[in-house]
């Protein structure tokens, strides 16, 4: 088969969608790979790497597309690229099918695509989990954004000019991005508070060192937080939550938030009266800032300061920030998720795999994504 | 002269002592081997035994001398069967420099 | 000649002494065991030299007849039946101390004073105890008989009563001298050593062995009383008292107090719940310290942390433990599966904090070729990253994900606090195999454990 | 006696000279404090702060400076200031005298003038020690710095799409900067080398869990570095020093420089031709690129991505950029510095003091610095 | 009567031994004292008991003169003099061995066997040396003579000649019952002891008086055998081999050997260089597990951790031990001084890495006015900034420097490899002051062996 | 009947092995009150003293009996002092819950 990696042209994408490690293990399982020139730049991964890795480097995007059997992409292709996909084509990436617009157009070319943010979050799938790969890197650089903004030690210093106090984090969220930000965070010497609805994160929270900031639950509540993904809440427990959260807040030097609930705008969880009442200095991180942010000041892609002195960060590709290892942790969710189809140099769709299954949004001219819910 | 049931006494006293203290700190993986040499010194009473078998009036056969021969009997098997046992274990366990 | 025996005994019991203090610590105790040897021998030799009138035809016979077949089992009994042997040879102890006190009760050349009567019957009935509950024990331990705890009403007051009983034919005796009187006694010794042991069950039995040791150990003083010998005094003591101690070490290692396991009726067999599947399994579980041994006696040690040593934070001990382990010339390395804990790179953060070496830290894909030749695996906190239905339970959830294969290890010793399960909720077979041994406690409190275990 | 806080107008300078905390301390002993209106609000403290701690708020600069005893400033003032001044004025501030060209003029409005950079780094003198606090936030920034344009992680990290390495950070110069940079890095799981001149590191790079890089010398060569500060070095030490930098900086994925003689040019310690060696996805951060730099390649107050795919970043106001921890640092070294010559409402310089006379650069119309050498 | 006074001398030689044993750990230290009196008295009681016509008056009469001087001594003993009290009694019990042994020569109404005259010449010579020896180790210690170690050339051998001298009078008592041979016997036994004891250092007296202590113990065993009376045989040869026991653990806890001590030279005073001034100052050293124990029973520990912590990279280990204290009941707090180590911060930094909790740090204000409420303070491979010449030295390179006020806690525990200086190349009298305990090692192998002293 | 030397050194040997592995442990910190304690044992010595301080043939001024006087007095001094004393140092060690 033809694999074809286009560069990203989304703004600000810096990530490459195989790296010349996968490269590697397509082209000893008989495939051939073809490559963008500068695809891989912005990711620390030269053209001459991916040549030695055994690819093809193609300078012609519309000529790469068009020979390939399989295009591998980071986000949605851009709707002037679909037109010269071959018809029957696999497209693998994150396609944000929640706003991708561009479905039905791939549905009717006959475009097979997958996209990654729908993998079921089972055992089986975790080594082709893009989102638990990505939420990762995006905790971890949102410690480092942070401190990039915050004017004051993370740790604390007891020096001869006088003792600098640890920052205090505080983290609301502990998915995969917020306990990797509480973990970068206890490691620079931050004091690390984390707030989550789902009352299992409190036991992990404490496994990583940190203090978990608990609203106290009916057992229904609990019951209903019990799974893997955070439900909506009742509003009694909202107000209960929102008063706590502020509380720790104006406490804090630094706040991150991750809540997403999937497919949802994402909750707010620090108003902006909050905000007002934080300490100058102070810098929140909105890890959510794509889907809305959990913060109603957050400016999705910018950073500035409030007149009350506390930086609101919303940047909104953060692991986009660490490209080589986003990309080369991506790469290996590709390459472990096509490994589901990719035979010694041919190609087998099971649509009985749950897997398949459940990414699998447009296929035969059929548009699959939106018609069950 | 004392009894020599106080001086037994004492000795046994002393002696018990002794056992106490000297197994207090021993290693749990040793619980067997030492159990095992434990009975073997328990054999001890083979002593008893061989004092049973002695020529009474000129008999050699007695109930005396044949339940004491049995009692030699019994414990050599103990004996010989505790030391070499705990010899074996104490093989499985392979020396580090 | 009197004197010379007497100094010959006191090196004989200076030797024992020498010799269970020499099986106290690994280093020492082949020279213990060795110390025994020649203790038994110059008591034995001192003995013939004392006697007056010997049979010694009957003497040496029973004695190489006795020590042939010692000989023999002591060198075929497979390793795994070591406690029933050694249950087996405690019955003979007491038997003989039976028939030596029968012995000298019928020794028509000797009169018997008002204590040595006391002693003999307290010799005979202890003998007698020892003897059939050591025949129990053997049983229970070798699965031959009465492995199942007996239990019924009144056994108890059953028990009580016979003593009573055999403490009153004592008394006959010692007023009557009627030989009958004694044998009876005897005979109701005997039921009652049945009786005493079997509501104990069979885990409990180690402790029992234990235990009827220390009485072999008392009815040899009681004969050693008697005939007025401190070798057999001093021997006993040190076997009774040195038994008595080994048993309450043993249930402190349990955490059993030793009355309830002389009274019996805790010792059922431990067993799982298992996944509702073909009843419940079996599976063994030791303390820390003997885990600690056999890691600090292995070459390799793999060790592979899971979600519960993050819950514990137990990182910085282990740490330790791994270290210490490594002092000692033991190669040892930690296994990170890629999901292990709750987030991506969960144990790295762990390790990391403990200032484990990056160049120990190894993943799944470089070690799990290694497992086969890996002595001891030690699994801490960790299950689901571990549990082998993952590669052969095509029903399993967790089917194809690969795993950390530490069941191809020789040993592993599994930390957890339970039986329970993971984040997957499986049940794992790796918990069920023979060789592995589970340790139950938070892992912070067992690292401390085989941190004292191997510092010791 | 009455003390100014103007604000600083040298570009990208985010530090202030004095914080709430010391204006409390200068107030309490009797003195007034004026500061300029928002002078410190780049260090998050706002014109409230410094009313509330006793001191008042001025808007017009020349006016504060003309009413000032004492003036406090962390650069050395702009040459259109030097006419306000009061004469007879003590100034205080790291006036830069190797580069500053208003030397003469401070000396002859018979302006006290103190730079800081010229105490002697004696124990007495540590806690007014200003390269000590502030080269400690310049280490602890670089590292912080690195990871901004570093695409990689710093830890390392098994996750189920693949390892991630741990970074590998190489530290050249272990002064009191590069003591901090090995401590952030180690922090955040890196492995962290280092190297110096002065055999004296080697334990204290040690002390930190980091691996120092031997180059070897002779006894002759050890003694000389035996003191506080670094020599210059033979060329043949130079070049054996050069090939063994090479060679780790080559494995690096992160190099930070600290090398500086006092009063010099910065040594060269990482050649282009090294560079050029270096992995893409690397990053240099040169903290003395203020000094010229340990890079040729550096461009002092900027950051660039060489063809070679190696970032060099030379941005020179590190400590400005953990501001607020920076001033309170900075403010404490002055207030202690003062308090050698502050009495109770009154002033003494008594010349006898060498931390007081190793400062002072002009005095009673007297040019004091470069004169002995 | 006999059978009595047997079972109750027996009674008392175990409250002996369960005396010693009491005392070999704090928690029951108190109730073996108690067992030891009881001891006494019943040993006492039977005495009385068992004698026949006994000059009663006498008796009493010296019992009380002795108590009442022995009650005295100890009631008014400063703590600090404790082992030369110690010695002192060693001597008396030493004397007391010669003067039963010389006047069992002189009881005209009773002859000795052979086996008894060796026995008396053995403990009368024993009690001889240790009576001199322990009256020169009293004046060693209470520094009233004899402190400086005498050597001269031929020592040994001189010793060598009167012991075979004494030897040789021995023999001449024992085959002609010579009292006069006897006294010389016990006259060169005097002087031994003198020449035996003066070649060892002040330093190394803790180890002879445990030697004096066992000889003493050997002395009265002697006395039992002759009397043939079980408890001086029981209770002098528990103390003989205790005190030997214990004179082995006290030079291993120094790193002496046995014999270096004994034939002396070795033991010169400790001491240090100084600054050149005023000559060489002196100063304590003590084990690590002394210094566990002290802090382990301190109600408050402020730990001061200084560059020689990250030079040796203790932080771990050094945070084990502070929990462990702290799981004690003891208050444990670090206190961090601005300049310790080689960077600013440099302690937050270990103490981050070893996850000290941030309330458990205390920086030089907020702690510098506790010290003199702080039962131990523990100094750990810091030097400059706990030097008090800081404080008090005007020409101290130093002076002004504020400095974590260590010196003004109750007990001061200092952990370093040597007497060397720090950073600024003092000198620091806070190692010499009367109050300090210096523990000599790597800072990571001392706290290590602190953790160990406390888990004990 | 063996000779009671015999027995004594019997008991005299076992004697030695309990008073070896009692102190084994012993914590450096009571070092010090151990040895006060031994000492006032070995004041037993006392009853050896006292066993001559009789009547010997009508006299009780003896060479023997005032000996043994001196003794008792000198070991009663060991007795209480060194009972005494270790109380005393162990009251320094307070007790902790
Ligand atoms: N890494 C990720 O990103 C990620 C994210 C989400 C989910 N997961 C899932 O999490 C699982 C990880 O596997 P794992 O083996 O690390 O964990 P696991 O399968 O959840 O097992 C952890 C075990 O640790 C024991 N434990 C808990 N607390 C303990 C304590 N204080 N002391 C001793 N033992 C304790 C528990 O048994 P007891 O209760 O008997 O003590 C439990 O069985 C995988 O199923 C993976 O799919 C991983
Ligand atoms: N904090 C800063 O920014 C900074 C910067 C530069 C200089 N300084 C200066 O450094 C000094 C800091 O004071 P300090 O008390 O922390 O250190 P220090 O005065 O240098 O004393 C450290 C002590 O630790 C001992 N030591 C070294 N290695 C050891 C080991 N492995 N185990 C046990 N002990 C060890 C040394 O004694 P032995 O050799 O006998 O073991 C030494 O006396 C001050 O003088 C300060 O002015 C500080
Ligand atoms: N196969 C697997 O075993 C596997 C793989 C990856 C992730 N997971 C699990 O999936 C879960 C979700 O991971 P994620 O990081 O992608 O989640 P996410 O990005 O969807 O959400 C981040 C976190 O925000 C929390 N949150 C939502 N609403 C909130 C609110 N109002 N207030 C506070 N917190 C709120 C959620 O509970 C979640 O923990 C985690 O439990 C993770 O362990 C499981
Ligand atoms: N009073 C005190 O005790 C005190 C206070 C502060 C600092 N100091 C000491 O002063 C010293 C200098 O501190 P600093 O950070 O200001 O130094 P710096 O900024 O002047 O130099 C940084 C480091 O670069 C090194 N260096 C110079 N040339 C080099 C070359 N060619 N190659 C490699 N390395 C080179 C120097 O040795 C120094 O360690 C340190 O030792 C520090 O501990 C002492």
């Amino acid at each position: 088969m033809q694999i074809a990696i286009p560069a990203e042209l989304a703004a600000g994408e810096t990530r490459v969608a195989a790296t010349p490690d996968t490269v590697k293990k397509y082209v000893a399982l008989g495939h051939a790979v073809a490559v963008q020139s500068g695809a891989g730049r912005a990711s620390a991964v030269l053209d001459d790497a991916y040549i030695a890795a055994g690819a093809t480097v193609v300078g012609d995007r519309a000529a790469l597309l068009a020979a390939a059997d399989i295009v591998l992409t980071v986000r949605a292709l851009p709707a002037e690229d679909i037109p010269s996909l071959k018809a029957g084509a696999v497209l693998i990436g994150m396609l944000d099918p929640h706003r991708n617009n561009t479905l039905a157009e791939l549905a009717s070319r006959q475009i097979s695509a997958f996209t990654m943010e729908l993998l079921p979050r089972t055992t089986r799938a975790q080594s082709m989990d893009v989102l638990s790969s990505q939420n990762n890197i995006a905790g971890y650089r949102a410690v480092l954004l942070a401190t990039q903004f915050y004017p004051r030690f993370m740790p604390m210093l007891m020096t001869a000019a006088g003792t600098v106090k640890a920052a205090k984090v505080l983290v609301l969220g502990a998915g995969v991005a917020g306990l990797q930000a509480i973990a970068t965070a206890k490691r620079l010497g931050a004091v690390v508070e984390a707030f989550d609805v789902r009352p299992a994160t409190k036991e992990q929270v404490e496994s990583l060192g940190g203090k978990f900031v608990e609203v106290p639950m009916t057992d229904e509540e609990k019951k209903a937080n019990d799974g893997v993904y955070a439900k909506e809440m009742s509003d009694d427990y909202k107000r209960r939550q929102g008063e706590l959260v502020a509380k720790h807040a104006k406490a804090a030097d630094i706040v991150i938030t991750t809540a997403l609930i999937p497919g949802k705008q994402a909750p707010i969880l620090l108003e902006a009266d909050v905000v007002a009442g934080m300490k100058p200095g102070a810098v929140i991180v909105d890890i959510a800032a794509e889907s809305g942010g959990n913060c109603p000041l957050t400016r999705p892609g910018a950073a500035f300061t409030t007149d009350g002195g506390v930086t609101v960060v919303g940047f909104t590709n953060l692991p986009g920030m660490v490209a080589a290892d986003a990309s080369s942790l991506y790469a290996k969710n590709l390459l472990t998720f096509l490994s589901l189809m990719l035979t010694k140099e041919g190609f087998s769709l099971n649509l009985e795999d749950d897997l398949l299954a459940a990414t699998l949004i447009t296929h035969q001219g059929a548009l699959r994504f939106g018609q069950a819910a | 002269m004392t009894d020599p049931f106080i001086i037994s006494l004492t000795i046994f006293v002393l002696a018990v002592f002794v056992g106490y203290h000297v197994v207090w700190n021993v290693t749990p993986a040793l619980h067997t081997p030492l159990m095992a040499v434990t009975n073997a010194i328990s054999g001890i009473i083979i002593v008893g035994a061989m004092l049973q078998v002695v020529d009474i009036n000129g008999q050699t056969l007695t109930v005396t001398s044949v339940l004491g021969a049995v009692g030699i009997f019994l414990a050599s098997i103990n004996i010989f069967g505790g030391f070499l046992v705990t010899q074996r274990m104490l093989d499985m366990f392979k020396k580090k420099k | 000649m009197q004197n010379i025996s007497a100094v010959l005994y006191l090196v004989s019991a200076v030797l024992f002494i020498l010799s269970l203090k020499g099986l106290s610590s690994p280093a020492s105790s082949r020279k213990g065991n060795t110390y025994g040897m020649i203790g038994m021998l110059i008591a034995v030799a001192t003995t013939f030299m004392v006697m007056e009138k010997p049979v010694l035809l009957l003497i040496v016979g029973a004695i190489a007849a006795g020590a042939a077949i010692g000989a023999f089992k002591a060198k075929t009994v497979e390793m795994t039946s070591m406690p029933e042997l050694v249950a087996a040879m405690h019955s003979l102890v007491g038997l003989s101390a039976v028939l030596i006190a029968v012995a000298a009760i019928f020794h028509s050349g000797m009169e018997h004073t008002p204590v040595q009567k006391v002693e003999l019957f307290i010799g005979a009935f202890i003998g007698a105890i020892t003897f059939t509950a050591s025949v129990i024990a053997y049983g229970k331990l070798s699965g031959k008989f009465g492995a199942k705890a007996v239990n019924f009403n009144g056994q108890h007051l059953l028990n009580l009563v016979m003593a009573l009983a055999m403490v009153g034919f004592g008394g006959v005796y010692f007023f009557t001298d009627s030989h009958a009187a004694f044998l009876i006694m005897v005979a109701i010794a005997l039921v009652l050593g049945v009786t005493l042991i079997i509501p104990i069950g069979g885990a409990d039995m180690p402790v029992v062995v234990s235990m009827l040791n220390s009485y072999s150990g008392w009815a040899a003083a009681g004969i050693g009383f008697t005939l007025n010998n401190p070798v057999l005094i001093i021997a006993g003591a040190c076997v009774g008292s040195s038994g008595a101690i080994l048993s309450y070490i043993m249930c402190k290692a349990m955490n059993r107090s030793i009355l309830s396991v002389l009274l019996g009726g805790f010792g059922a067999e431990v067993a799982a719940g298992g996944g509702g599947d073909s009843g419940p399994k079996n599976y063994k579980s030791g303390s820390a310290e003997d885990a600690a041994f056999l890691m600090a006696n292995a070459d390799s040690v793999v060790i592979v942390p899971g979600y519960g040593l993050a819950v514990s934070r137990a990182q910085h001990a282990l740490q330790e433990f791994a270290e210490l382990l490594h002092e000692k010339g033991v190669n040892v390395r930690y296994a990170i599966h890629p999901v292990a804990g709750r987030m991506p790179g969960h144990m790295n953060v762990l390790l990391a904090e403990a200032e484990v070496p990056y160049d120990q830290v190894l993943e799944m894909e470089e070690i799990n070729s290694d497992f086969s030749n890996t002595d001891v695996v030690l699994v801490i906190g960790a299950n689901d990253v571990v549990n082998p239905a993952a590669l052969k339970d095509k029903s399993s959830p967790i089917y194809g994900m690969p795993i950390l294969e530490a069941h191809k290890a020789r040993t592993i010793i599994v930390v957890k606090r339970s039986m329970s399960v993971g984040y997957a909720g499986l049940d794992n077979e790796l918990f069920y195999m023979d060789k592995t041994m589970m340790v139950f406690g938070d892992a912070k409190k067992v690292v401390e454990d085989l941190v004292k275990g191997v510092v010791h």
